[in-house]
């Protein structure tokens, strides 16, 4: 990696490269049955991690961070919060 | 000179347990310093802090970059990062943990574990999601490592610690306790 | 089923459960690509801009804290000299930003008429520095530098009524928002991207840290703001105060203690002690503020 | 007198409570941030008087602080990297006032590129302002510091407004321990402040008047002069602050330069490592000193030559940058040495931009280079040290 | 080719005008607004492209350049004493973003006490910033400079931003006959301004990271390393502007210093006076000369070095104050000399500030206290000049 | 018969007919000799305190150009701690110092609710430079950096509404004034500096050297500014614009080009060819103007 | 004359040293037969140089700079502008 | 080196005077400067301008300490300022006014009068309050001094003089002819 002039940083998007699904301590874990395909949990998502699928809503836990957003918000509970096991 | 990194996440404590462990050694007559990782960290994200003890002054003001002792507040965290990066030869690392400590691999390094966790919340000190461990983890240290003593632990809780005193104190008490130095 | 490309990427550094990214995603996804944003220092550009990552996938330009506004003027003006105006220019700044040291060069940019947006994210409290009293501050509240104490109930000033100040500068569109409420949030962008000048957008952002709640209550807590009719959803065109549409009214309104206890920063007004003398200033404002705006309350 | 572990914040918090200001207008920003929220805390606790102003910048910050002194208040404010570059028009105006307010910094890098982290650069660029500067090695010093600042300040010969340097987290936020005097013995040390005229509606002057070529130069003159004049209200106050609070302080201390032959000079923390280095120099049987500045505006001339008359080389520290030139404290010294008949070679080293960690090694670096230099002549007076290579 | 008689200001925003900037944010500051007005009253009759913004202060002024200039315009601002004082922040963001800005400047003092006339501390003081720096003689020279100053910052190897100094009503005022050049050739010496990175949707970047300490020190490195190459890139567009229009310029020019035993230094309009004292000098039989500073940042010290060779006394002017230290062009050349075994003394010399104007005897006061400094050693190298003691 | 001492002394080097002294004189005579006052640079600075001179018989402080505000804000607070705050604040401050320059400073000492009389002293532009174009300048106003030209008409945006700005923060009194109704003028600086908290004040002071006018007729001028409905009076209690109270209605009001065509400064609106758009859009936005306060016109 | 410290003015009013006066091209003369003491005038010169007597308005040439304000307001036509001789 | 300095009050147009001056002295092929006293005075207080000229490079900045010729626009100055200070031995004055120049006392220096302000209204520059009488001046200048012509004069006028370009050289013209050298 080299410096560029000015600190421009013309990567858009490389934050990815960071994985904050380690800071989580509590995970989501999606019920597909009881999900209506709202994508609420999608739009409120802090961290844009939750994709359209097919299926229904899929997270990626490598930014994950747990914070619970996406199962407190969801009308349909079908998102519970469960301890990371590492 | 004797340096410890305490690991943990942005929130859980570990500059607190820094600065009271600094706070006991100099109320032992010790020469202190402790600081937390100079970073931008938010809440969740991994940090670490560190405690410099001495009996005479310290003058360097460089960041510690191999730690005598080691602690882990979270062992989640073992795995993202490289807890042992650094640590001397001899140098012993304490974590938080349900398990033993031949369960986690560091080669020759001395591992103590201790359930933390499971004192603090016992002893009303946040939840299980979220507790606050690191009086607890304090009196691992005074156990294991052995040059600070429990009496500057309890007097460090006492002064610092906004609420929860004895509480505090019986975790850190408890934890001296049940570890096994 | 295609998947819209996301502006503000995954990785970024915020707390679990901040919400300025939602707030920014939802803005940007109205606002698509062909948008240039300007920000301030502040929680928003530490947890993007990290040199060699940012989050962000449009061009951005962050130059210092308060100063937003005077660099989009200068990132639109060049548009315009350049040949590429179509492209959107969103100024971003959080609360310090805007109320306090960018208040200048945000009356400037207003009033020198740029086809701009700005939005200010507002979360009421200096947050990157660690919770630090604003004039955004609402009355009450403990911050690091308004602390309650013995002899202090945390902030003793109102929230300064920015959106009334940005009003009074006669632009042509200037609305509240927040992240529970994204349709009501998008049709706004909409709307401001659409005027030809200047356009003010004050978007209510929840901070689990420096408000003390759980990360997973954050959309929540932006919801009761809106119930409790602390933070009022409304539009406006031009600068007379008396347009103002209220764009979400609940069915009942909530009394403000709903919100208020759901939040470290209000701990003092319920323990050790319930202060309800401050519960019920705040309350009064708030009915007093709905009064104003017309609407009549049933409870 | 007590004793306690605290941040080097918390330290210039309470050397600021200490002297007992008036008004305290501040803004946070990282790192000096603590200060008002200890201030803040304080005055929500009933611990101190004095009102803080809660201004929208520190532009106003300042000016609010001009106001205040003018006014006749005591004024203490804090602030760092960004803050007091947006302070840099009021700071000019202060010192011409000549209204001695009391300036907690905590040391940072100035943007762009953003950064938080330890360099000198904010208050380095700062050194034509016609503020007093003082940078401390450690948590006791930037307590005391703030005390000795307003004393010196204060003096009727100065009346010259003044900055405490700690360095950006290395010091505001590391726990040290540290003496924290008692109020008596502070209120003793420094009486309250009484200026000649002030702001009063009982005997109308006016402040900030407007000075033509006719008198301008001189008004100028009259406060370079006061500059001088405080050398020697420093030493006495130093020389007071000794026998009150039984600690020394020094416009700049020597460390093992009697038979150095190449001596190290450093502002703020780096100054303790650098004295641990150069034990291990000396250990290396290297003959290494090094040099505390810890008055750095008036520039301790003499003082320099003195302590470094038989050094070889003086190894100048910069830990800031003036681009086309070289760091901004070699040039100083070099005025200081350029006209000496015999003086030691001066080198300068730029290093811990932003925060880059100042170790052992580097003063090792250091040495090495520059007895290279002696050696076989100077390459270049001016280098970079540890620097990533790799990335440029 | 126009001749024409001008105001200093009217030469600059000539200059600028000729570069065809496309945007211009700008806040009136005597004395240099006229630049401003100039270029509103070029744009009001068509006679200009390019848009003014009429920003509402000159912090927002250098927002607003930084804004445009990232999205890929050629920007161009003026302003003076406090106004810079305000933009002091955005200076250091400016050239940290490495954007090519030119700045028109009317140097003038700074308050307290305010102060409207020269002096050079308004652009002296923000020497660390990382623009390039130049100072006209006379109102040609501000023209010709604005050119050259698009032309150098704008080339690839250095982008940074610069600044091009006229002196407050010595030349900003002054109405001097000037060469205005063609259009077209100009157009052929500054071809469009093309970034290779700037603020475009179809190819988004990140403008302002945050640069943590890992990096900090390299991208500090990167922009000094791209001033020290600027020198060059000076030099080749000095030379091709001699080439197109005929008139020279160099970093250093001296004057009559081959044989002097004592050289002048001298910054902005002094520069003509100085000349016209050193031929009154000569006829006195004084061995006088002079070196005129036309680029000051990067700092010429290799020329410098070489033009006074044969001198015996470097007479430092500076028109600025450094309290607690001396000039700072005297520091700046004392750097440049310390470490050199055989080399002139060096004297510095305080005087104009505020306006106070600087006449033929005051280079011959300085002429024989130098040479009483030669012959009986230096009492204080640092001497200020047509001081009215009375009043002190 | 006794004579009051003026507390802004001749001498001064105003321009000839300049009312900037004029207001003084009349708002210190209102506040007495208890008052420390703060101001900008600008004229009236550069006019007054020439060192060794002062025509201030008051204490006053100035220190830069954008910050009376802020400087007026520490000199309350020192007053407060030194148990000296009987005496009066009062911060002077031009147009460019308010509108611009000095509005942040202005929006927090207004915010933080320091007990201060904000002035400020508008003619309109930036004189002490050279008339440059503020936010304050009026819609078709040929100033220096507004020339009239040919693809210019001179300013092109509106002034900027001060006062509504002032009062969105709601604070407790805000007014308008100008010298050609002193007692109007007098008495809003007594309410003014009977309220417990900021207070702002705009005057409207004619400048014959910027407006190009006959230095005899800037009295004139002030009457015709009001006459014309160019220039409101009025004062308000709080923030709510709807209890606005006007407190000059002329009995006729006269048609905005009965004042314009007095002043060099709209001469481009009458010559060479009269440009009777411009004038009757300055003649709808009043009374548009007009209407907003309630105020029927009978013309 | 001494520079003060911090160029502080300690003299109030000293602007009276100055005296305007000679700027003046036109004069106003007042025809006190004329005039009511309504004291507009007074409240209205931007010199403050008209002060209030027994017998009418005096006006202090010292500093009158001729601006005409007075006469131009005076409602009884009382004051008049003269050309001035010196 | 001829050195020029002109005295006016505010609004009169003495820095004009100047200017054109130094313009018509470029336009003769002469080196110029030209500039207004330096300073914040408002309109109607007393400023003076200067005006350099030589055949050589002007280098000197320096103020016009000792003028060569002084020219008064407006009488009235004299006595409330010193018009004739510096002025150099063989220095003249010229004054607009009506008077004759023995009604003025400057010692043995050559005055001249003019009545600029009677030749200017006649032109229909200005009132007789307040007359723009620069270019009648210049006119008197040419004659008196003679070191411009009345034709580089008139050039400088056309170029420079924004409005009645015609009524401002026939006013400079009238001036050459009467005034006596
Ligand atoms: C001139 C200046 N002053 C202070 C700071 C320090 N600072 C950086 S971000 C910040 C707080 C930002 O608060 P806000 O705008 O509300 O954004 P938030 O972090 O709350 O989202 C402060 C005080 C700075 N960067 N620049
Ligand atoms: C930071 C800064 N920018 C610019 C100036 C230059 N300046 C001084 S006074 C002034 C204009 C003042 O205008 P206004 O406030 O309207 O007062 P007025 O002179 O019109 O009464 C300007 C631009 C300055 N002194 N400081
Ligand atoms: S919010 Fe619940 S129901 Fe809606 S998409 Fe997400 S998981 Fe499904
Ligand atoms: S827990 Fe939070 S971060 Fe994880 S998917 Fe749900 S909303 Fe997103
Ligand atoms: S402190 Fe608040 S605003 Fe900042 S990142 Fe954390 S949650 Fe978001
Ligand atoms: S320019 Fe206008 S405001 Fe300034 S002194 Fe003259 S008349 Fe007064
Ligand atoms: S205004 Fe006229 S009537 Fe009134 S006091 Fe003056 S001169 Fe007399
Ligand atoms: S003419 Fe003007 S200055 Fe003179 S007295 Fe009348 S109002 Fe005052
Ligand atoms: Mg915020
Ligand atoms: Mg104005």
């Amino acid at each position: 990696m080299k410096i560029t002039i000015g600190a421009i940083n013309d990567k858009p998007g490389s934050s990815k490269n960071y994985k904050t699904g380690s800071w989580r301590t509590l995970k989501p874990v999606i019920n597909l049955e009881k999900c209506k395909k709202c994508w609420l949990c999608k739009q409120l998502c802090p961290e844009g991690c939750i994709t359209k699928k097919e299926e229904g809503p899929q997270i990626n836990y490598d930014y994950c961070k747990g914070c619970g957003i996406c199962a407190h918000e969801c009308t349909f509970d079908a998102i519970i919060m469960e301890l990371e096991e590492r | 000179m004797y340096e410890v990194r305490f690991h943990g996440r942005g929130g859980q404590g570990a500059v607190t347990a820094a600065r009271l462990l600094a706070d006991a050694a100099f109320r032992e007559g010790k020469e202190v310093q402790s600081f937390p990782i100079f970073g931008v960290e938010r809440r969740g994200a991994p940090v670490a802090a560190f405690t410099r003890i001495d009996d005479k002054p310290i003058d360097i003001k460089t960041q510690i970059y191999e730690p005598d002792v080691v602690i882990a507040l979270d062992s989640t965290l073992i795995g993202v990062i490289d807890v042992a990066d650094g640590l001397k030869d001899n140098g012993k690392i304490v974590i938080n943990s349900k398990k033993k400590p031949a369960d986690f691999k560091f080669g020759d390094t001395r591992v103590y574990t201790l359930d933390a966790t499971e004192i603090a919340t016992k002893h009303g000190l946040g939840t299980k999601t979220n507790p606050i461990i690191n009086t607890a983890i304090l009196g691992a240290y005074a156990k294991v490592i052995g040059n600070i003593g429990m009496a500057a632990i309890e007097q460090s809780i006492e002064n610092n610690v906004p609420i929860k005193k004895e509480e505090n104190k019986n975790a850190a008490r408890e934890a001296y306790q049940v570890m096994e130095a | 089923m295609t998947e819209e490309k996301e502006l503000f990427a995954c990785g970024h550094r915020a707390c679990a459960g901040c919400s300025e990214p939602i707030a920014v995603r939802m803005i940007l996804e109205e606002a698509g690509p062909n948008t240039i944003g300007t920000i301030c220092t502040g929680c928003l550009e530490v947890v993007s801009t990290g040199w060699p990552e940012t989050a962000w996938e449009i061009p951005l330009i962050h130059a210092a804290f308060e100063n937003s506004a005077s660099v989009a003027s200068g990132v639109e003006v060049a548009l315009r000299q350049l040949g590429r105006d179509d492209t959107h220019v969103i100024a971003f700044a959080g609360d310090g930003g805007t109320f306090d040291i960018g208040l200048q060069a945000l009356s400037g940019m207003l009033e020198r008429g740029h086809k701009i947006l700005y939005v200010c994210l507002d979360n009421e409290a200096y947050m990157n520095t660690g919770i630090q009293r604003c004039s955004s501050t609402p009355l009450g509240t403990s911050t690091t530098t308004s602390p309650a104490g013995t002899y202090s109930i945390g902030e003793d000033r109102q929230k300064k009524p920015i959106g009334a100040i940005c009003a009074a500068h006669c632009i042509p569109y200037t609305a509240t928002a927040t992240i529970a409420y994204p349709q009501d949030l998008k049709k706004k962008v909409r709307k401001a991207l659409a005027v030809n000048g200047p356009s003010f957008l004050h978007v209510l952002v929840p901070c689990p840290t420096g408000w003390r709640f759980s990360s997973e209550e954050t959309v929540e807590l932006a919801r009761l703001a809106v119930e409790t009719g602390i933070f009022v959803l409304w539009e406006l065109e031009g600068g007379n105060l008396q347009n103002i549409k209220v764009t979400k009214k609940p069915k009942t309104w909530r009394p403000v203690e709903d919100y208020l206890k759901q939040q470290g920063r209000y701990k003092h007004l319920f323990k050790p002690k319930k202060r309800q003398d401050v519960i019920e200033k705040i309350q009064q404002d708030v009915d007093q503020k709905l009064i104003e705006l017309g609407i009549t309350k049933e409870t | 007198m007590t004793k306690m572990t605290i941040m080097g914040n918390m330290a210039t918090a309470l050397g600021a409570k200490l002297c007992r200001p008036h008004v305290i207008p501040a803004y946070p920003i990282t790192p000096s941030t603590l200060f008002p929220e200890k201030i803040s805390e304080f005055i929500a606790n009933g611990e101190m008087d004095g009102e803080m102003i809660r201004v929208e910048s520190e532009h106003s910050a300042m000016s609010a602080a001009i106001g205040a002194s003018a006014t006749g208040a005591r004024v203490c404010t804090a602030s760092a990297s960004q803050g007091i570059a947006l302070m840099h028009e009021m700071l000019f105006i202060a010192s011409g006032m000549r209204l001695p307010i009391v300036m907690a910094v905590g040391n940072r890098a100035l943007s762009a590129p953003i950064n938080i982290w330890c360099d000198h650069q904010d208050t380095i660029s700062e050194r034509d302002v016609g503020w007093l500067q003082f940078y401390a090695e450690k948590n006791q010093e930037g307590l005391d510091l703030m005390i000795l600042a307003f004393k010196i300040c204060e003096d009727k010969r100065v009346l010259l407004p003044g900055m405490v340097g700690i360095d950006a987290f290395v010091l505001t936020h590391t726990v040290e321990g540290v003496d924290v005097p008692d109020q008596k013995l502070v209120d003793d040390f420094l009486p309250p402040y009484k200026p000649e005229k002030y702001l009063d509606a009982r005997t109308p002057i006016t402040f900030g008047s407007f000075g033509t070529p006719e008198f301008y130069q001189e008004f100028k003159y009259a406060q370079v002069k006061a500059m001088e004049e405080s050398e020697k209200v420093i030493d006495e106050a130093f020389r007071e602050y000794k026998k009150v609070f039984g600690r020394t302080y020094q416009k700049i201390t020597p460390y093992r330069c009697e038979d150095a032959d190449m001596v190290i000079l450093t502002l703020g923390s780096m100054s303790g490592t650098a004295r641990a280095a150069v034990d291990i120099l000396r250990e290396e049987g290297k003959k290494a000193g090094c040099i505390k500045m810890t008055v750095y505006r008036p520039f301790p001339g003499k003082e320099l030559i003195d302590v470094s008359k038989n050094a070889k080389v003086i190894a100048v520290l910069d830990r800031d940058i003036t681009p086309g030139l070289g760091g901004a404290l070699y040039a100083d010294v070099a005025a200081q040495f350029v006209n000496r008949t015999a003086h030691p070679v001066i080198l300068n080293y730029i290093l811990g931009l932003g925060g880059r960690d100042i170790v052992i090694n580097d003063f090792k670096e250091i040495y090495d280079k520059s007895h290279q230099a002696l050696e076989k002549g100077i390459q270049n007076p001016v280098e970079w040290i540890n620097l990533n290579k790799e990335i440029l």
